[in-house]
């Protein structure tokens, strides 16, 4: 039902799409973000637009809806609990091979910092030295079902990843999967010398932090969703320059996290958003390109039953000029 | 004095036996019909409920759905499925016999009891996924560790019942017992457990569902080590890859597999209370 | 007897337990409205058996048993006609003595005024108007029965079952409550089934004493007691059907030994 | 006949009443003595272990490690501790009102439960993890699915006891009812609940501390939605920081809560049992 | 009484329970080696009471009780010279009737074959060898305290208490199971106390005894049997003391009234 009324209130304003500034303001729409994970620096760009009024100066009434370790906000957006939802590029691939059919508006992170981090002087310099370690990686993740297809893996100790580091620090010769944004800099703290590794390095790349909507809603929504993504690239541009304080209001969504740690994600991810090709092309910019090859990455792992168009999960329409 | 002899009437008793075989199949009727209906209502529900509601299947797939996706991929579903059970039942059986031997380790001593009990409360209230790196750490990743995990959530529905059931024997077979001038230990196994096994049988039945649970828990937080993957694996990967019907035929394939393991022990418990039990007892009459 | 309603009708009924013990064979009685019937037997001959089922609780093997001219099982059903004291007293062990006889009442759903009177009245009878707050374990067994005789004796029942009621009683307490019993017989005009080893109390209480032998169960004799009420214990008479009633016992019991 | 009168021995009675107080210290020493003495051999063990084998806090913490976290962050935890604390609660409640009175339910008729009884036990031995995006999509992420995942795991152990418990009711006292004529509902309200009570209890000290797994794991699997974070949150951004000793603090708060929640439902087990029931009875002689 | 060590001794016992009923008061009597003492009073005058205590299940609130001279916790800790049958018959229903039997012989850990063959013989003896095989729920009442007193005489005690252990028992079991008593008793040398509420089974039996008053439980008379063993019951003797013990009965219960 939430679907409904948002498709008749987008209905008018399309109509009367030229000059709406009046319709805008009079009718302010209620939205739901849901995050992928706990409040973090990732999302930095929405809680910067949140903070600066930007999603209210476009007619929104944005609720954040934090995530979590098995939260899945593909699902909450699909199902209609939320109209927008952070998602990783690959897991928004996946989806559609399950019937969801989600567009992506834009990415936050213009690469994957998805990485493997060991004991300094464990480090590898090919993907085929993880052989004989243990590797500490969530079951089912796709680059590693990737790098599997890759090289020959056979001989890596397979561990599930649990959230938790506790058996990979005693251990000098485990590996484990880690964001090259926040791990790395715990172990820093708490003394444990680490190198990294990007799993990009393999040519498995895909956006990170990506702002998604169903396609039914995106048809029936499109101005809605234009503000949206407006609200939330100038969040980003925002956030940039204001990330030591925009992170004191991320902290309140999740107090638990320390302000240090917030701030040396912001920085470490910094060249991912506002770096790359949003460089040129600005804070949320994708290529079909980078998707295309994405779709055939998956395919090739079987994850995919049929390659298809990747303008059909992505747009650049609506972000802004 | 009188005494006075009535002849059986031969077609009386014919006519009340004939009324036995009615009832007795009326009986069985009820028997399956009952959980024959059920589930066909169920399942009907469940298919139909989403078509009409138009509930997508990565949503809420159909029964239809989860079959289909049971039978496509049955082979790797059937060996997930034999090694959660693998686990299970060595969980089961760690926390039965850990339990019931420290529940009457604790009811031999009062002063046993107050001082330890309260860790057997831990043991079940901290939180598993927090204490599962040092589980890791002890045992090692995978089965062991997993069988563990499985064997904590068990423990405890074990304990509490066990204990409850060990002291609440009836007071005057107690002073029976202290009469003749029984041992702690003869009291124990000739009065006390015997008088605990309902109670038992009960937290029997709990911590075996449990431990289908905890080794599918298991192999999320303590992963599957060098082994292959059971249930708890099977589900995170379809998780991940949002393969919604294939999840639910793994959740179901652990249900299922959950009423199996809860029949049996059911059984077992039925054979174990028969002889004198009233909860296991066709009442003649 | 002036009324000859038939109350109870056991029709050549036979009950074989499941483990394979036969408790009664060939078991032919008519009871009458407003008989007292003693069962007179040797231990495990089937009396409780017998009682049993004309509460509806058991059912016959072979052979019928009708109460009021129907099954059993309705009667109890369908009415609230019967009461029945246990062998054992069978009290439920969270409930006081007064909440335990007044059970039957609230079944009933009978006046709560009105069934809190009768419960206390009848528990003064029975000698326990001090322990009504008292729970069934602090009580003595011999207390513990006559709640049991409270309970069923509140019910005012029109068929009254009694299995050995007063065997854990001491010879005044017994006393009193037999003259009780047979008042209320009296006054109420019930039926009693009453089990009893004692001879001189099935003497003094029944118009009528059913003796039974052993393995298996069988009525063996059927005494009239032809004696005005209330009975002298002292009479000559008295003494005789005690004697015919013992010996009558005795020879049954004999033939067991024989057979 | 003779009757033979010995008069009071008054110095005898003292002595003896002397005796009980000392009985009576002795009693009051080996009850806290007992916990007290358990509590510090483990503590102590748990500080000098890792100290001796040179374990880093952030993998096995020192008491003293958490103990500092703990006062260091209370501003965090006591929050976290709360909205666990009362997310448990209302799981708990839940699960005792619908487990008994389901449980009420299927025993009123054989029938309706050998139908419905196996979906009891699917409830339980259904992974969550696995359905746990249904429960978020039908009841929002945050609060109202944690506590229906809370209620979901202590569900069936209430279910199981209270079922059992209604099944073996002494079959004498049953027969007591048929005879009165009760109706099922007098008979359930009257005999078998109140007979079923201690196995209910059994139930209810098994469930309280399954729910706060339930309320803890349910962050985890159906988020924090909108609202403040529990301990389950606190412990997986703990986890994800290296705060070991963090996460213990919240882990022991989990399980302190735990034994908290267990004796209040103990304590109430006991006043409900005591008026009956040999386990809750002090023997008297 | 040849023999003049003490068994039992009560030495101005009270006995309070919790709920404030006094069951005891004031309770001095000492019990010699070699005696058969009954005790005879009104339901409720705490005779289960004082035998509880001399078994050591429970405690003198004032005045001491000692059994062979020590506290009596002390002797069945330390012994196997007492066996109780309660008043109950108190079997384990998950035991058959020749385990419950052998119960007492387990727990003394005497040897196994010849503990059965104990068992069956007494077994015999109260007439239930046929039903060896089966669970207390498959027998009568009689049948189960039958059981209930063949555990005790298995247990060859040096005390045994008896608490109304025929009391649901038809005359003809009665009286062969006495004459089985009076046998073992005089075999054995062993002391019996035996509650009973049948003045003729007290005066059949004993060689003294204790007739007790109620409210609060006091003893009110002891009486000395004089006659020899086997005795008649239709002796002038016999009747002469059935008597006395009625009237000291009814006296005491008299007195109650008063009170
Ligand atoms: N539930 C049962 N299952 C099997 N056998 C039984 C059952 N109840 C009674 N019996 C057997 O049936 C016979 C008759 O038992 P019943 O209780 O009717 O005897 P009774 O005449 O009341 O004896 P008592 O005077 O000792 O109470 C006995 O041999 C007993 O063993
Ligand atoms: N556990 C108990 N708690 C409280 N009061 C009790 C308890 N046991 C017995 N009494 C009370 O003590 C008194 C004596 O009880 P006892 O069982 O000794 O009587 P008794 O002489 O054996 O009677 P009976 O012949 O009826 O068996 C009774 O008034 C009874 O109510
Ligand atoms: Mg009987
Ligand atoms: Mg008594």
């Amino acid at each position: 039902s939430e679907t409904e009324t948002g498709g008749e209130s987008a209905g008018t304003e399309t109509e009367s799409s030229s000059d709406t500034t009046e319709e805008e303001t009079a009718e302010v729409k209620d939205v739901k973000l849901v995050l992928n994970w706990f409040a973090k620096a990732q999302h930095g760009g929405v809680y910067a637009a949140q903070e600066n009024g930007l999603f209210e100066e476009n007619g929104l009434n944005l609720t954040i809806e934090p995530g979590g370790p098995q939260v899945s906000s593909i699902n909450m957006v699909a199902s209609g609990n939320a109209e927008f939802g952070l998602a990783h590029a690959d897991q928004i691939v996946v989806a559609r091979n399950q019937g969801i059919e989600l567009v992506a508006v834009a990415t936050a992170m213009q690469g994957s910092p998805q990485a493997f981090m060991f004991h300094k002087g464990h480090g590898i310099e090919d993907f085929e030295d993880l052989n004989g370690r243990k590797v500490y990686i969530q079951p089912g993740i796709t680059y590693w079902e990737y790098l599997k297809t890759q090289y020959d893996l056979s001989g890596v100790e397979e561990l599930a990843y649990t959230g938790q580091h506790v058996n990979f620090i005693p251990d000098e010769d485990a590996v484990t999967q880690a964001f090259l944004t926040s791990e790395p800099y715990f172990m820093e703290l708490e003394g444990v010398e680490v190198e990294t590794k990007l799993i990009a390095d393999a040519g498995y790349d895909p956006y990170n932090v990506v702002l998604y909507v169903t396609k039914d809603y995106l048809e029936e929504n499109e101005e809605t969703v234009r503000a949206f993504t407006k609200a939330f690239v100038e969040g980003w541009n925002l956030y940039e320059d204001s990330y030591e304080e925009i992170n004191k209001i991320i902290q309140q969504d999740n107090p638990d996290i320390e302000i240090e740690s917030l701030k040396f994600e912001a920085e470490s991810q910094a060249d991912f958003v506002y770096g790359m090709d949003a460089a040129e092309n600005g804070v949320g910019y994708m290529t079909e390109e980078r998707w295309a090859t994405l779709i055939q990455q998956l395919n090739d792992l079987k994850l995919l039953d049929e390659v298809f168009d990747a303008n059909e999960i992505f747009a650049n329409d609506y972000l802004p000029e | 004095m009188t005494v006075k002899t009535v002849p059986t009437n031969a077609e009386l008793v014919n006519e009340s036996s004939k009324l036995k075989v009615m009832k007795g199949k009326q009986k069985f009727n009820l028997k399956y019909l009952g959980p024959i209906l059920a589930l066909v209502i169920f399942l009907s529900l469940w298919q139909f409920i989403p078509a009409l509601l138009d509930i997508k299947p990565f949503i809420l797939p159909k029964p239809t759905d989860v079959v289909a996706a049971a039978v496509k991929d049955w082979h790797l579903l059937w060996p997930a499925m034999q090694i959660t059970i693998f686990e299970s039942v060595i969980g089961f059986i760690l926390s039965a016999v850990v339990g019931i031997g420290i529940s009457v380790l604790l009811a031999s001593s009062r002063v046993l009891e107050i001082s330890l009990y309260p860790y057997a409360v831990i043991l079940q209230t901290i939180p598993i996924v927090a204490i599962a790196p040092i589980i890791v750490i002890w045992f090692g990743s995978g089965f062991n560790s997993i069988v563990i995990i499985s064997f904590l959530i068990g423990f405890f529905p074990i304990v509490s019942n066990t204990l409850m059931g060990l002291n609440s024997v009836d007071k005057n077979m107690g002073d029976l017992f202290k009469l003749y001038n029984a041992s702690k230990w003869q009291t124990m196994v000739k009065l006390r457990i015997p008088a605990a096994m309902p109670f038992i049988m009960s937290g029997l039945k709990v911590s075996c569902t449990l431990a289908i649970i905890g080794s599918i828990t298991g192999e999320y937080i303590a992963g599957i080590g060098g082994g292959k993957g059971g249930l708890g694996y099977a589900i995170t990967v379809a998780a991940v890859q949002l393969k919604t019907p294939y999840l639910f035929a793994c959740a179901i394939a652990g249900a299922l597999f959950g009423i199996v393991f809860y029949l049996i022990v059911s059984l077992v418990s039925r054979l174990v209370l028969k002889s004198w039990h009233e909860s296991a007892m066709e009442a003649e009459k | 007897m002036v009324n000859e309603k038939e109350v109870v009708l056991f029709q050549g009924v036979d009950k074989v337990y499941n483990t394979g013990t036969v408790a009664l064979s060939q078991l032919n009685l008519s009871i009458k409205e407003g008989e007292f019937i003693s069962f007179l037997g040797p231990s495990g001959c089937g009396k409780s058996t017998a009682l049993r089922m004309v509460a509806g609780l058991g059912e016959a093997t072979r052979g019928t048993v009708e109460v009021f001219g129907k099954n059993p099982k309705a009667v109890i059903e369908t009415s609230n006609d019967v009461a029945f004291v246990f062998q054992d007293a069978n009290l439920l062990p969270w409930r006081t003595v007064l909440d335990n006889v007044l059970l039957p009442l609230e079944l009933r759903g009978s006046d709560k005024k009105s069934r809190k009177e009768t419960a206390i009245s009848v528990l003064e009878k029975v000698g326990l108007k001090d322990h009504i707050k008292s729970y069934p374990r602090e009580l003595s067994g011999g207390m513990r029965m006559r709640v049991s005789i409270a309970r069923a004796l509140a019910a005012k029942p029109k068929l009254l079952l009694m299995d050995e009621p007063f065997a854990a009683l001491d010879e005044m307490t017994r006393q009193t409550l037999q003259m009780d019993l047979l008042n209320i017989w009296e006054r109420e005009k019930m039926t009693v089934l009453f089990v009893t080893h004692n001879v001189y109390e099935a003497v003094y209480l029944s118009s009528r004493i059913a003796v039974m032998s052993a393995r298996p169960g069988r009525l063996s004799n059927l005494i009239d007691v032809d004696l005005t009420y209330p009975r002298e214990r002292t009479t000559a008479k008295f003494t005789e059907y005690v004697d015919a009633a013992s010996q009558s016992l005795e020879h049954s019991m004999g033939r067991k030994e024989l057979v």
